[in-house]
């Protein structure tokens, strides 16, 4: 039965012979082996002191995404990222089969890659690639590397790249089962993800500290910050509940600069205020800005004006990362050229922003206000389903519709929920479901709704909300009609 | 058109981009098609199975995350094989893994059976047009 | 002797018969035919028309700069910037040659760009071209055309362009000599400038309403707002009493964006405060951002962040014209390519932004009352050295330092201002020279550098000025130390 | 070097870009040469005027607005029949109208007499270390 209780030993251990007999390279795998490794690593390549460092110096470190085939090529990739695009942290992305544990499609992904000289595989199949493969990886490169990935059942994943070295592992078993699966039932994933919290946790134990991180975005489209902070606090209440104490919560721009900048502060202040006390004051919290997560302008200049705006966001709000996009978005995985320029325009900005402060007048202050009132709403209905227990209550919670994440594929998210921007372009709540937002709260987003309707001649709708959607990629942030 | 056109519509393989497919169901359906959503992350199996079923017209297959090229391999002679030959077989989004020319992917898919290809900035309203040329086109062949 | 005094018919009349002998495309050129161009000029192709329906409707026009040899690839240039780019504007910019009248050096280098089938001049040589040469420009596109330059003595520039059709005339007797000239007495270009503005002032007596713009700008290096708001205004005072009626303030970006936002609001509140009265209310007025004019990174990812800063700064104090600069600024005059890149990253920015707020707690406001107090300090020693003339006054400042521009080639500019960024990236002064700024603002000044001294442990010197000229194209906004 | 080493610095042609000019000039004699600066807007008969009468070893021309090509063309042949012809010729800036690749521009202003060719961003330290390595070489063959 789901519930928010550290994985006992015995039932890790059992649990663990199954996950590491699921594919050849996982057979044998020792903890000791891991952990040995773990602790060969300079701890200029720790992901967590790198993470606790930006804290302390008020740093913003960048990080790209990148992933291909074949091992050798990704090194290459990863090192000229670092090199030439002066990435702060790297990424391991993981191929989309692999996120499905179908590791025969990425076994013929990776020699049909071979055949063909180029990635036909979209991120770095690491299972089948086994830890003295993965290893590889970890030691050519200088910076600190993250496996990136949206997989349900990670377990074998993080076996792997933890025993080889990887230093931080994100994901988390709500954002990475609704977003990213169809039919996973949301019981699975979370208990699966327990197992890995609970190895970093094993790991933690050891005085290894591996960093963790929820992945805040979700479905990247029009998510409204209350809902992806209440899925980061849970998956952090669980993820310290397993040992975990190196966390990362992570919001993806709105693309209203005032409230993206009171998410990324309540966020920063609700991470104090939910995970502290439960990690028994140890917990190093950070935060991760994403940039713009929907739809990218398929032409390149306009591309980076995406880029550089969220990089304005995260420049005044100053989370301690960011992930950066490319100038390739709309259109594929970007070559490693585009990513690079990434990276350097993202930082351009920063470093331009880097002394410039903003306060707009308190209404950012009013806004986080707003968004930790609409976290606590759902985080009090969560755990009064769960009866106090949140892993319970995650479950409960998504069947009943009180946590609903825009857009999703998961056939177990209600999917009521229905965002909308609103006059200035700030995310609103149009239909909230079986969101359980206070009656003040949801009169707010109905006045600031109905600014737009009025300003538009149009009733708020569907179609508002396809044009939403598409907004970004067209040039604009609201949606207007034609 | 006395009773609606029914098209199914999926993303294929473990491909789980799930915005642009309610956008698409949306789409068709207010265009008077009876459609079929399989939602993300369909097989082909499931596709032919669903088309199979439900005497569909035409097969709309999406895929985002770049492994199109690996996964629509074989729809076509799967088709066949299950006798659907007239099926209609339409497929868009970010079809191959990089940015690579439009004309190029084109070329790969229709290379594999497809009638038509149509990129991530598609446009849904020239998509539905064509739809509608081909099926009366197929219509008059039966 | 300089004075401040519209021109007499006579005194125009004899200069004009000089001036337009002073090259052959000049002979001959009636002003009836002037006339009888402009007026066949439709509505939407007026830029004078396009600047008040801006202010308006509270949109922003976007203009590049762009100009080559041959009239054939010239019209194609523009005719890409408006289809491709989107541009809703368009320049013409002037060769260096023309620039300085050396019409035969113009010459060879179209002779020189026919033969290398590329040009090899850095502009448009419009004299050279004449009257039907230039009217081919104005025909062959749909939006408003500009002539940009940087012309000390531009009278047959001007005598030619508006009688081709061209709808404004950027310039000004101060801003296009100091910064674009070495030995040119300033009472000699003021005096040519007075002569533009009074063939301005020509055609608006007959009804046609030519747009002019003072070059804000300047040298585009560390310029404090207040410097360039002065020289603005008195431009704007001088082309006011030869009686144009469509005068469109500069301001060259600064890089914090509270100092931009407050620059771009002072200017504007100046320019009805001192323009309006003397103007018999008349004036349109209007103002026009210019995106970084220092120099730029050299890689392109990077320019696109500084293009882009720029429009944000521009997205919240909404001028009614940008001036667009291109990924390719450090290295060369932009392709075509490039230069609509420019246009279609600042369009994206700017439509992202258009309906979002700024109020930066009332630091916007105090920052722009100090600009404020500052250009009345400026304007007030000019009006008393000149005795109550601003033409007088203006060349007596220079001469006294009591109008300076920093690090411009012209020897009748004292050179003793130095500007400095402060520690928030505020351009500050920090030697006034002979600047007639009040005790209290300098302490202000000072006070903000000594902050800037205490973070970086360095007293302000020159090489921290240095610094500052190269941070932005080195990544910075501020030069720390390395 | 007891008495400093002459230069003559200046921007050529009709080229009015003064921020550079003031730099460089600053920075030269900050690294102890005795720096005769002209300005802007310098022609070739001026520069070399000014090398004859300060007894210059090295022309330092700057290039900034595009024209280069044309403006310094012959002044390698001025210099040699003023007599300097010892002359070090260095350029540098935005030599030519629009983005060229650096190699393309060295090529063409090493082909009209230029001892040394750098971009617009050049580093000024390895610049000087090559004036004083080019310096001590010509005082050899003197
Ligand atoms: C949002 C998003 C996500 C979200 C998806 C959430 C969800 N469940 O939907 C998240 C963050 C989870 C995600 C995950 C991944 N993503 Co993603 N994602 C995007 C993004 C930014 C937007 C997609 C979107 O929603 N667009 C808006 C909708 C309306 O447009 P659309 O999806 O393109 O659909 C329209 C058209 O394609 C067209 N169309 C589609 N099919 C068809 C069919 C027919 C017949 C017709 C006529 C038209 C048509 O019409 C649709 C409606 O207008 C795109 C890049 C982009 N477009 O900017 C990347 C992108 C699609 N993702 C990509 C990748 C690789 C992934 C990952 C594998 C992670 C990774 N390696 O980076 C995982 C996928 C894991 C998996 N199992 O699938 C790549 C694909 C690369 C490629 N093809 O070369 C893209 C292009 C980004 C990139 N440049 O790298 N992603
Ligand atoms: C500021 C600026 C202006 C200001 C200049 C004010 C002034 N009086 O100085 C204004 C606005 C007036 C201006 C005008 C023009 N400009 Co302008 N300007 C610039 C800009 C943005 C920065 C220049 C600068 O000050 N840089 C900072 C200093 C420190 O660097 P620097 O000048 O490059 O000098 C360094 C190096 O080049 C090098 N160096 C230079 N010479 C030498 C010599 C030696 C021996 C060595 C070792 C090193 C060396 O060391 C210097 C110090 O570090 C540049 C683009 C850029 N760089 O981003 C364009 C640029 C130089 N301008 C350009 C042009 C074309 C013009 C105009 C003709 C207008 C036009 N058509 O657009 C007019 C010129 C009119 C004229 N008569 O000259 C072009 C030149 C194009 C080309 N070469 O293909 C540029 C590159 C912009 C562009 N991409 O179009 N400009």
């Amino acid at each position: 039965m789901t519930e928010n209780r550290c994985l006992s030993d015995d039932a890790f251990d059992t649990q663990r012979d199954a996950v590491l007999n699921t594919w050849p390279t996982g057979a044998g795998i020792r903890f000791e082996d891991g952990l040995a490794a773990q602790r060969d690593i300079p701890p200029d390549k720790s992901f967590a002191a790198a993470m606790k460092t930006a804290r302390e110096q008020n740093r913003i470190l960048l990080q790209p995404r990148a992933g291909v085939a074949l091992i050798e090529e990704h090194v290459k990739l990863l090192k000229y990222l670092e090199q030439e695009g002066g990435a702060d942290l790297l990424p391991t992305t993981i191929d989309a089969y692999t996120r499905q544990n179908r590791y025969e499609e990425a076994e013929r992904g990776i020699e049909r890659s071979r055949q063909a000289g180029t990635s036909l595989l979209n991120g770095f199949p690491a299972v089948n690639h086994g830890v003295a493969g993965c290893r590889q990886v970890v030691e050519a490169v200088a910076a600190p590397v993250q496996v990136r990935h949206g997989t349900p059942d990670a377990r074998l994943l993080a076996e792997i790249t933890l025993a080889a070295g990887f230093t931080s592992f994100e994901g988390g078993g709500i954002s990475y089962n609704i977003p990213y699966a169809k039919k996973v039932p949301l019981a699975q994933s979370i208990a699966a993800w327990q197992y890995v919290d609970r190895l970093v946790g094993r790991y933690e134990a050891h005085g290894v500290r591996i960093n963790r991180e929820p992945f805040g975005p979700l479905t990247g489209t029009l998510v409204p910050p209350f809902v992806s902070h209440a899925i980061g606090l849970i998956e952090g209440l669980l993820a310290i509940e397993q040992g975990v104490r190196s966390l990362t919560l992570g919001y993806g721009q709105a693309g209203n600069l005032t409230q993206d900048i009171a998410a990324l502060l309540s966020l920063k202040e609700l991470a104090d205020d939910y995970l502290l006390e439960p990690s028994g004051g140890e917990a190093e919290l950070t935060t991760v800005f994403h940039q713009w997560m929907g739809g990218f302008p398929e032409d390149e200049a306009k591309a980076f004006s995406v880029i550089c705006w969220g990089s304005v966001a995260a420049g005044f709000a100053r989370p301690q990362k960011i992930i950066v996009k490319t100038p390739h978005e709309a259109m594929g995985i970007p070559t490693r050229e585009a990513n690079a320029q990434g990276l350097k325009t993202t930082r351009q900005i920063l470093s331009m922003l880097a002394e410039q402060t903003l306060d707009d007048a308190g209404r950012i202050r009013r806004e986080a206000d707003l968004i930790k009132r609409e976290v606590a709403n759902l985080m009090k209905a969560v755990l009064a389903l769960g009866e106090g227990d949140v892993a319970r209550g995650a479950v409960a919670a998504f069947e009943a519709g009180v946590l609903d994440v825009p857009f999703a594929p998961s056939v177990h998210n209600a999917g009521k929920i229905i965002p909308i921007r609103d006059n200035e372009g700030f995310l609103r709540v149009f239909a909230k479901g079986a969101l359980p937002l206070d009656d003040e709260v949801m009169a707010y987003h109905r006045e600031r709704i109905r600014e737009r309707e009025e300003a538009e001649g149009r009733p708020a709708s569907f179609q508002m909300v396809t044009d939403d959607i598409y907004a970004i990629s067209k040039g604009k942030l609201i949606g207007r009609p034609r | 058109m006395n009773k609606p056109t029914t098209v199914v519509l999926g993303v294929i393989g473990a491909d789980c981009h799930s915005v642009g497919n309610k956008i698409l169901e949306m789409f068709f359906a207010d265009k008077g098609y009876h459609v079929v959503n399989l939602g993300v992350m369909v097989s082909q199996e499931e596709f032919i199975h669903a088309a199979l079923e439900t005497d569909a017209r035409a097969i709309l297959v999406s895929s985002l995350y770049g492994h199109g090229e690996i996964d629509c391999q074989g729809l076509r002679e799967g088709c066949r094989e299950a006798g659907l030959d007239d099926m209609l077989l339409y497929v868009g989004g970010n079809l191959v893994v990089g940015k690579t020319p439009f004309e190029t992917v084109e070329r790969k898919f229709k290379a594999m059976g497809f009638d038509r290809v149509f990129g991530p900035h598609a446009n849904l309203e020239e998509a539905v047009a064509l739809l509608e040329d081909d099926l009366r086109r197929h219509a008059k062949s039966d």
